[in-house]
């Protein structure tokens, strides 16, 4: 497959070229993963210093739908994986197609995600707006606002994905970047979805499983 | 890597100056020295803007009433010198530019591995660099770089979200370069050219990027959680509510003490090539010195916790960040010996490459040790945000970052437009800074013991003595930061034609014409032996 | 179906088993066990689409560790300031 | 005096000698490790110059033994004076159990001292000699840091929370309160003076100093108008536990950890009452946060504090 690749600057030979791609992926993941990080590593410590008060600003959070979330998740993760091994055989318009499930399914979580958020509205718990809980009067408030932090941050990554994979989805659907050729650019947009889906695999038991 | 000057023939490719003289021929250029000479440019001019500041801070305080500006003015000059200073000059100063220019050219590679993402780099840079610009336009900020919560989301006045927006941004100017760098020196060394051989310069950017790219990220979150927090009115950081401010510190130094490492391993690098190509000789234990670049970054992100030990911190966890404090000077201390036993029996030539160097290893010895007084946890509690600490990590900032950016600029000059300056201007430049910075930092080492605060605009009368000292050695350091700027850029015309190698040195940028062209080598390197590869035994025999 | 999509189509069953597990977890009298496996199922999870869906399996060394660098300094992130936290009061 | 022929703050402490020790203990240790490398990079500089006859026969390129012994030496050295400042520091930071406790609130841009006699002072604090005092601190807006040059000391005073130095002066005099932490506009002069006198100056001092009865008795007045007698008080229905004993005692919680009563629980119980509640108890008491000033809930900790039998377990 590394013979069909086409050569850029300042590369000698698609093998170079290629584990230059997934290594230059990997780094930036981790770049976001030390993003998140920064997060999470906050949510611990507001574990550590009111218990009592994580658990009972978990109890609030909406178990069901973010299970439901989890699951549309791993499962568009799954589309994305047979599109990549679609697009190293060369097939053009079964990548066009797995990318188009994974799109509808990422799209599915964004929409669940907004019912949430338009849930934790009505109920009060979020910050400056709508009504106002008495959840938040005390420490729970702190990790309430983490969860919006948290997951608006991931709502952000899951929309440049999708637009990511829309447009990989175009590009190889009209014959724009060909496969096997160009099957990095699929690999690539590839790699971005399943982090972002990790990231939600850290979300889920962090935020939503923290009841006590 | 021959010492023979090649030929330059008419017939040789264009240089990478000549390749193109339209503006957008440079802003749209994807070639690395290009960009190393945008990032240059931009540098130089924030270096400008927080050298203002300084001399504001230092010129205020020659009276103890600080008669020159107001407090608030006061307050936000050293913020603006803080932020502008480490942000958008120390961190990029030497990776940006010269690591930029140099690490292709070292390897043996046309340009690093994702040249467009460098140039969304520079373009990243510049963005943040407006913000900042605009900060400054519309009056500032009052929070000190450190943006300390609750200070900065409740009770400051100033533009803080603009600021944080601008470093935020600059942040990600830093991991596209880490990461550029990274995939560069794994995936584009010439053949043969194996880890072992790479230059020391390669080795100290290696170390360098993966802080850029592992810590980085994390002061962008904590920038993100400030500015929603003041915006907003999220409770992240709010005692009120049983937030505890001291997690933004954790968060904050996390990243803030490895981006001390971020500004000095480049530095080191710098050193280790200007000390072997000024010795002719092979640089003194090689590997002690690339593994202790690799363990300056990985210990280095384990000791921010010495910046808390007045804070509330418990006492254990200070214990315990004391400890590992100490341990990241042990590779710090084997680079020091190991460059003073690289001149041992050596050929040395004292052009100003080298006398900047020793500058360095001078002001970087006494900066490192001084910080380990601040490391120790009796000494930290009484010198602790004091004039002891400004003066500390001016050494290794100023009198060790600043001295290696001007050695690689008074070294790789040459290289980077063909043209020689004057090496006795040089000379008293490096001479005149060394003097400077002493007479600026060290009187700050005795205010600190005596107990006066940093960030103070008024004073108590019985340390103006000092005080003038120290703005006395400022505007003398200010004087000789500016002089270098008058004879290199009258060099650009006036010197004379440098040759590819005019210090007989070492290494694969000094076997390209200088300036080198577009693609840096004609045809792919093969390397075949270690780097700093000197005849020193055979010439002195010879002689 | 061929080999490849097999195992993409297997690993996907696991991971939808994990997080059946780990909602009947969150359910189960556990105490302070809970997070600890909630964390755990998380980690597998993770190392599941780390290691078949981000092809990690295909890639040299270097690059597994490329991939996987920034986790161990986030625990030194989360761990010294758990170690601030958890000690403040003991004087 | 000019501040040029002084190097060191005066010391008014055994702590502040002992701090001025180490300091130079460890300025003998850089003297040493480093005049070798300044003495040396300008000798060879100048032995081995370009031109300059000079043996430069088997330049040696790596010395595995002499640059470990080179990292570890240094190492090993520093890491007694690790030891040594450690053992300080932990010295300093438990006070002694008979210390005058004397509570100190920083605000946008001053201090505030209340002594256990309920006298107040602002920007100044007298204390005596000879006896140790333990300072308990917290802020009223942003981050300040008590500073003592005299003394050696300096702790960070944070809102939402308490913290504490203590220190047994031994030279009476008049010295300085700086604010060390960048807290605003008049950082630099929220400030003050120090007085260490004489226990007999200081006793007359106290009786001089105006008071509104002891701090414990203005923690009475607000305990009762602000209505927690009502629950707290052996008369009512026990809706609330009692407080008498309450102070230093490890106090069981309902959701199964086990707490000191000290300071900071005290606090916390009075702002946020639904965070630590008391084993067996619901947790209906309303928050007075909001409602209570900073110095007022030291007082009404002090007020509780009265009703214990002894400081908290050290």
């Amino acid at each position: 497959m590394a013979e069909h690749v086409t050569l850029t600057e300042p590369y000698v030979e698609p093998r170079q070229q290629r584990q230059a791609d997934f290594m230059g992926m990997y780094v930036f993941l981790g770049t976001e993963t030390m993003l998140f990080g920064g997060i999470f590593a906050l949510v611990f410590a507001y574990r550590t210093l009111h218990p009592d008060a994580v658990a009972e600003a978990a109890r609030h959070m909406r178990l069901w739908i973010a299970t439901a979330n989890t699951a549309l998740l791993l499962t568009s993760s799954l589309f994305v994986a047979l599109a990549v091994h679609a697009a190293r055989r060369g097939g053009r318009r079964a990548v066009a197609g797995w990318l188009g499930l994974a799109i509808a399914f990422g799209a599915a979580f964004l929409a669940l995600k907004g019912v949430e958020y338009w849930k934790d509205y009505t109920e009060g718990l979020m910050p400056l707006i709508g009504p106002h809980a008495s959840v938040r009067d005390g420490p729970a408030a702190l990790f309430i606002d983490l969860y919006f932090v948290a997951t608006g941050l991931h709502a952000i990554h899951m929309t440049v994905g999708l637009t990511l994979l829309g447009t990989i989805a175009t590009l190889v659907g009209g014959r724009r970047k060909g496969v096997p050729s160009q099957a990095v650019v699929v690999e690539m947009g590839g790699l971005y979805w399943h982090f972002v889906d990790v990231v939600w695999v850290f979300i889920y038991p962090l935020f939503y499983l923290a009841r006590g | 890597m021959t010492a023979e000057p090649a030929l330059q023939t008419p017939e040789e490719k264009v240089s990478y100056l000549a390749a193109g003289h339209s503006v957008r021929s440079w802003l749209l250029t994807t070639d690395h020295k290009r960009i190393a000479i945008l990032y240059l440019i931009s540098i130089t001019g924030f270096f400008f803007i927080a050298g203002i500041a300084a001399a504001l801070i230092r010129l205020d305080l020659l009276t103890p009433q600080g008669d020159l500006l107001t407090n608030e003015g006061y307050d936000r000059a050293f913020t603006l010198h803080g932020i502008v200073m480490v942000w958008f000059f120390l961190i990029p100063s030497i990776p940006n530019t010269f690591g930029n220019f140099l690490i292709p050219l070292m390897i043996g590679a046309k340009d690093v591995a994702f040249p467009r993402l460098n140039l969304l780099s520079w373009y990243i840079y510049v963005l943040g660099g407006l913000f900042t610009v605009y900060v400054l336009i519309v009056g500032g900020v009052d929070t000190g770089w450190t943006f300390y919560t609750p200070l900065s989301t409740m009770f400051a006045n100033g533009h803080v979200i603009a600021v944080a927006i601008a470093v935020f941004i600059v942040g990600f100017s830093s991991i596209l370069t880490g990461l550029n760098f990274i995939v560069t020196i794994h995936k584009l060394r010439a053949p043969g050219m194996t880890w072992g051989r790479l230059p020391l310069f390669i080795w100290s950017h290696y170390a360098t990027s993966l802080i850029l790219v592992l810590a980085t990220p994390v002061l962008a979150v904590t920038l993100v959680l400030l500015a929603s927090e003041r915006l907003f009115h999220l409770g992240i950081f709010d005692p009120a509510l049983g937030g505890d401010p001291l997690l933004f510190q954790h968060l904050f130094w996390f990243y803030s003490h490895p981006a001390v490492y971020i500004m000095i391993l480049p530095a080191m690098g710098v050193i280790s090539e200007l000390v072997s190509a000024a010795a002719h000789k092979r640089v003194f234990g090689y590997w002690f010195i690339a593994c202790a670049s690799l363990a300056i970054a990985a210990v280095g992100f384990l000791v921010w916790g010495h910046h808390m030990f007045v804070a509330g911190q418990s006492i254990y966890a200070s214990a315990i960040f004391s400890f590992l404090s100490l341990v990241v000077a042990v590779p710090s201390a084997i680079k020091v010996y190991n460059w003073t036993a690289t001149l041992y029996k050596g050929d040395i030539r004292i052009d100003p490459p080298l006398l900047f160097a020793m500058a360095f290893i001078g002001l970087f010895t006494i900066g490192g040790l001084t910080g380990l007084m601040l490391a120790l946890l009796a000494i930290d509690v009484h010198v602790h945000d004091t004039y002891f600490v400004v003066a500390h990590f001016h050494y290794i900032m100023v009198g060790g970052a600043v001295s290696a950016f001007f050695g690689a600029l008074h070294f790789w000059w040459p290289k980077i437009t063909g043209r020689m300056y004057s090496l006795i201007w040089g000379r008293i430049s490096a001479g005149l800074i060394f003097f400077g910075f002493n007479l600026t930092f060290f009187p700050q080492f005795i205010l600190g013991y005596l107990g006066m605060p940093r960030r103070y605009h008024v004073y108590p009368p019985q340390f103006q003595t000092l005080n003038v000292l120290s703005s006395a050695g400022a505007s003398l350091l200010a004087a000789a930061y500016v002089l270098p700027f008058f004879y290199l850029v009258y060099a650009l015309r006036n010197g004379a034609p440098a040759g590819p190698n005019p210090w007989n040195a070492a290494g694969l940028e000094w076997t390209t014409p200088s300036p080198p062209p577009k693609h840096n080598f004609e045809t792919t390197p093969e390397v075949d032996r270690p780097a700093y590869d000197y005849p020193l035994a055979k010439r002195s025999a010879d002689g | 179906m061929s080999r490849e999509t097999t195992l993409l189509v297997a690993v996907w069953a696991a991971l939808m088993l994990l997080l059946a597990a780990t909602v009947a977890a969150t359910f189960a009298p556990l105490g302070a066990l809970k997070p600890v496996l909630n964390l755990g199922i998380a980690f597998a999870k993770a190392s599941l689409v780390f290691w078949v869906f981000m092809h990690l399996r295909e890639q040299p060394w270097l690059a597994r560790l490329a991939a996987v660098a920034a986790v161990a300094w986030l625990l030194m992130l989360i761990a010294l300031t758990q170690a601030d936290l958890m000690t403040r009061s003991l004087f | 005096m000019s501040g040029l022929f002084q190097l060191a703050p005066p010391e008014a402490s055994a702590h502040a000698a002992q701090v001025d020790h180490i300091f130079l203990g460890f300025l003998a240790l850089t003297v040493l490790l480093t005049a070798p490398v300044f003495v040396l990079l300008i000798y060879y500089a100048a032995k081995y110059r370009q031109g300059r006859p000079a043996d430069r026969t088997h330049a040696p390129s790596r010395g595995p033994l002499i640059e470990t012994s080179w990292a570890v030496i240094p190492f090993l050295l520093a890491i007694g004076f690790f030891v040594w400042g450690t053992f300080l520091f932990f010295q300093g930071s438990r006070a002694p159990l008979d210390a005058l406790t004397i509570n100190v609130v920083g605000k946008q841009w001053m201090w505030k001292f209340e002594h256990p006699g309920g006298q107040r002072e602002i920007d100044a604090l007298h204390v005596p000699t000879g006896r140790p005092v333990r300072l308990v601190m917290t802020s009223q807006d942003v981050i300040h840091s008590l500073y003592l040059p005299a003394l050696r000391l300096k702790q960070d005073v944070l809102p939402g929370r308490y913290t504490s130095l203590w220190f047994n002066a031994d030279r009476p005099g008049v010295y300085a309160i700086r604010c060390a932490e960048f807290c605003g506009f008049d950082h630099s002069v929220m400030g003050g003076r120090f007085i260490v006198m004489r226990p007999e100056a200081y006793a007359r001092w106290l009786a001089q100093a105006g008071t509104d009865g002891s701090l414990a008795d203005q923690g009475f007045k607000l305990f009762r108008a602000h209505g927690c007698s009502g629950c707290h008080s052996d008369q009512s229905t026990r809706r609330a536990p009692a407080l008498a004993g309450l102070y230093g005692r490890a106090t069981p919680l309902e959701d199964g950890r086990i707490v000191t009563a000290d300071d900071q629980y005290l606090r916390d119980s009075i702002l946020y009452p639904a965070r630590d509640v008391a084993a067996g108890y619901a947790p209906i008491m309303p928050t007075f946060a909001g409602q209570l000033s900073e110095a007022e809930v030291l007082r009404l900790v002090a007020y509780l504090k009265s009703l214990g039998p002894k400081e908290p377990a050290q």
